[in-house]
């Protein structure tokens, strides 16, 4: 009875998981299906401490069993534990340091299903299924595991050149053919030793470090939502030793809606996956050849003011700079300044501006920016001509019609936007330097181009009080 | 090859499961806008966060005296809670800011 | 109440087979544009049509002296493939149609 | 070993069955997602017969059981006739008479589902689970068979006015419970009486008449989705039975999917499902309360002729009246008579119009009209304003501003196609009668509209000699 009871509380949780990421698809409904995927996960969780029923092999239950109170101490404990620092941190984290965040989180769950691994190990050297199982969801958590704990630090900042090892596309290879016999040999062989299973695991964390490390920091998001489907490819390893339903359907969910949202990703940047993880993307510092010529016309704050001031219709685009530059709070005023003017203003939201899919919506929404005031590319492209200012706000390769013009350079192809067609152009960064793609852009010598050099929050700040007081 | 198409045979409740649910996974992603990746990736995240019931499994069935297996178990859950818990919560967070104002 | 929770759990596997199943069909058909309607109406029609291999297993395991029994299954194994061979080639011509000229 | 290699059969043939499925969902993948599927289709038929083993009632494999030769033979037979006869039907079916050929088609598995349970109920006598597999797929299969028959017969023309008994809402629910209840009551006392088994299949025929019966003919393909899904679910009840995999999915796919297409439709119309089944839409008569007022202006073939000659662009609207006059050649002649003079020319395609879903589309490629000259609704709205003329060809209710203007509109809220913005609106129909919602359309009486009376096929024939004589 407790056990048919259970099953039905898992065949619950699954129909959650599935409906809750179907709503997670829509803006409208997203919210909700992230909490009815989480009211599952809730009775999933429950339902296993109280449901519980000890089994034999046999699968007979063992109604004599009484599972230790200092047990129940020790799972309740992690659980306490594990919900307020989850919790805390998760409402603490700054917006923008969402990426690190996933992948911190995503490297947990990964170390769980490697220490499911060591645990079950010894207890199942008699069956090569579950030893299979096992040693899959073993190796797959940890190399999970060890590669978000780089993705994050490379994220953080703290490791922030790709280090590359020579031929280390030949070396990862090797090394992964080299672990994967290593995980088959074991499972064949069941050596009855736990040095050995030690061994494959510190072989797949070190497998973890070397597939990501070369990796641009960049290229994170797509990394990690690879590594995401990692996690939920172990977790349904782990729903095969245990023929536990809900791990294989949340697994298995996870792991191809992973994969499928990991190629998505590759897509709107315009490369192949293979590109992403075995590439030298932006460190070889790659540029089209041809060469930049004409002149850098500069503007100032208070002439940019003027010109926004007398415009109908202004369109920021926003970039990585506006994300780094913590400028999302003063861009949100300055649109709010113009609107009271009577100035329509929308901001162009490119699909892979910034380091993260949305990465911009997330940001903008953060600082309370309208939502319909956030148009997708493909509907603010036609808008270009006829807008009087664009204002582009540390954005780079998004704005850089080389993607158009230039076969050799390696943007080309991928989707920008169109900024040229506008009657004014101003773009603000630091300096001349080039963005993620290592790439110059042609749009900073248009002669319709005026740079705006400075921290993106600095200028910003001081274009907010030049339009106050205008 | 006859083993082979046994095992294929034996399992293929499994099979079909997987297969449905791998077919589930794709068309629930496909055609989501750019502007929901990153809080579906961490949606996602949390859900792949199922793992903890394993976890949990392994600790009610846990010979107590082994007090290195009660370590990693500790460890295991607490992991899988931060996952799970800290998924949900950062989701969320950011799925509240996408509301239209 | 129990014996119906006992009745779930027993066929789960085939409960979790339905549901998936019923995802999956709901999933494929969201979002098809109108133009394809009737297309997609009578290629799902073709596809139900498999319910011929039931009438075959009948057929099959037929007792070969029950004469009405062979009409029967005679008759539904025709009705099948009519559904069948109808259904897909009526579908291959309309959509032979919509190809860009 | 045979029956392992069958079970591969039937997973193939459920993954084409998915597959192939969802690519029909694109116009550019459709036909080979028909074509895979009825691979997979092929692949299980052949696997079923040339795979089989006899197994008795604990699962054990009989090796001593042959089959017959005369009941390969009959087996044979029929496919061989019915692959004779369906090919040459599908062959050679007039385009417009498609949903006609889908309902019968339709009926034909409905029926095949229903033989197998009137085959299979005293076999199975001693289990309550099997049991309901059977009554339930039979009494399904029938009403779907029944069902479609006569939606067959309605599209046909034979059966051209709805039949509604008094009360029919009524009396119809009061059948379906009582079938309902009969089959729950053989399931439970399980009657060794194939008597009682024969009524409940004559109580289904019944009411699969009695639930299509009330419905126009004009809903009928909704009807026919219904039905299509019905059958689709009567083939998964065949899977619980055996426990055959293909069937349980081939049947619940088309099972949902054909729900899921049904109210896709539903909505397409603006109309509930319910008030499809329940509502006498379309025979009532209903009329929205205003008064139509206004004259009506005539124009001749050579006049309309001149006017599209010198027109930049033109945009055509079918309707349901082009279908019935089979005027989709002339319209194609005329399309490429105007092109040739440098005249653009797109044709409108509502969702809803005609009687069938995508029936424009289908019926206009039949003629060979390129397929991006067929524009969709959403596309086509924002285009009238820069059309000079709309030539409306037999159709009504998809152009009838009622749908925007007159909240007491059996329409009203319906998007329609808004020919108004043009410069000049010409409207060929035979006469001053309404469409298929019964309503008058102010359109008629818009100053800038003329009508070009008379049948489409003849009229544009007319039109094609008066233009290239000019
Ligand atoms: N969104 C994703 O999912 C994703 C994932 C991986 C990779 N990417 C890649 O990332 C790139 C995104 O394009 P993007 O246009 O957003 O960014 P970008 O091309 O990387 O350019 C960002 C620009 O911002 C400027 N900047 C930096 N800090 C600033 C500050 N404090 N104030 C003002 N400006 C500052 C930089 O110039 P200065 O140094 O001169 O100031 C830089 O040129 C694309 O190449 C895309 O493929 C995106
Ligand atoms: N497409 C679907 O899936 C579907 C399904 C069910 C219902 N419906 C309904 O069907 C309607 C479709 O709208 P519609 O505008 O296409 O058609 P409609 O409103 O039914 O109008 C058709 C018009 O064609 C004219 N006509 C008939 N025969 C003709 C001929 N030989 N030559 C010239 N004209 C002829 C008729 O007028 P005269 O008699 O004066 O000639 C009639 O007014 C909508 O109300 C829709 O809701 C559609």
């Amino acid at each position: 009875m407790k056990s048919s009871l259970l099953e039905i509380c898992y065949l619950f949780g699954s129909v959650t998981f599935i409906v809750g990421l179907k709503m997670m698809g829509n803006p409208k409904s997203a919210r909700r299906g992230n909490l009815y995927a989480a009211f599952g996960m809730v009775i999933a969780i429950f339902g296993t401490i109280f449901l519980f029923e000890k089994k034999d092999h046999a699968g007979n239950v063992d109604t004599a069993f009484v599972v230790p109170a200092m047990v129940y101490y020790l799972i309740f404990g992690a659980i306490a534990l594990g919900t307020v620092i989850g919790w805390l941190t998760a409402k603490r984290v700054q917006m923008t340091k969402m990426p690190e965040l996933v992948s911190m989180f995503n490297g947990m769950g990964g170390a769980c299903a490697a220490l499911i691994g060591l645990m079950e190990y010894q207890h199942n050297l008699d069956s090569t299924g579950a030893l299979a199982a096992i040693i899959a969801g073993m190796v797959i958590g940890t190399v999970s595991f060890s590669g978000s704990v780089i993705a994050y630090l490379k994220l953080n900042g703290t490791m922030n050149k790709p280090i590359r090892l020579p031929q280390y596309n030949i070396i990862n290879t090797i090394f992964m053919i080299s672990l994967v016999a290593f995980g088959t040999w074991m499972v064949m062989m069941k050596p009855d030793n736990m040095a050995i299973l030690y061994a494959l695991f510190f072989a797949a964390i070190v497998y973890g470090i070397l597939f990501t490390i070369p990796i641009g920091g960049a290229d994170m998001p797509v990394v990690i939502s690879l590594l995401n489907s990692f996690t939920g490819l172990a977790a349904a390893f782990g729903g095969f030793l245990y023929d536990n339903k809900i791990m294989l359907t949340g697994g298995i969910l996870v792991g191809s809606a992973g994969t499928l949202l990991t190629l998505v990703m590759c897509k709107a940047m315009n490369r192949p996956l293979s590109n992403v993880i075995f590439g030298a993307f932006g460190a070889t510092g790659a540029t089209g050849d041809r060469e930049m010529s004409g002149n850098i016309k500069d503007i100032n704050v208070s002439d940019t003011a003027v010109l926004m001031n007398y415009s109908k219709k202004v369109v920021i685009v926003p970039g990585y700079g506006l994300a780094v530059a913590q400028a999302q709070h003063v861009i949100h005023e300055l649109e709010m300044i113009l609107e009271e003017r009577g100035v329509i203003v929308k901001y162009a939201i490119h699909p892979v501006a910034g380091r993260m899919p949305g990465h911009m919506n997330v940001l903008l929404a953060e600082s309370n920016v309208s939502y319909d005031k956030l148009v997708e590319m493909e509907d603010i492209n036609p808008e270009f001509t006829s807008t009087d200012v664009v204002l582009v706000v540390g954005a780079n390769d998004v704005v850089n019609p080389a993607a158009h013009n230039d076969p050799a350079s390696p943007i080309y192809g991928m989707p920008i936007l169109d900024v040229e067609n506008a009657a004014h152009i101003i773009v603000n960064k630091r300096s001349m330097n080039a963005g993620y793609a290592g790439i110059e852009n042609e749009l900073f010598f248009n002669p319709k181009t005026n740079m705006l050099f400075g921290d993106a929050k600095t200028v910003l700040t001081k274009l907010v009080a030049e339009l106050k007081a205008l | 090859m006859e083993s082979l198409i046994n095992l294929v045979s034996e399992h293929r409740e499994m099979l079909y499961f997987v297969i449905l649910s791998v077919f589930v996974g794709i068309e629930v992603i496909g055609g989501v806008p750019t502007v929901l990746h990153t809080p579906l990736m961490s949606g996602a995240n949390a859900i792949h966060g199922v793992v903890i019931v394993g976890a949990i499994y392994v600790m009610l069935n846990i010979d107590p005296s082994n007090v290195f297996a009660l370590v990693l178990g500790f460890l295991a859950v607490l992991l899988g809670t931060l996952n799970v818990v800290g998924g949900f919560v950062v989701t969320d967070r950011m799925l509240e800011m996408f509301k239209k104002k």
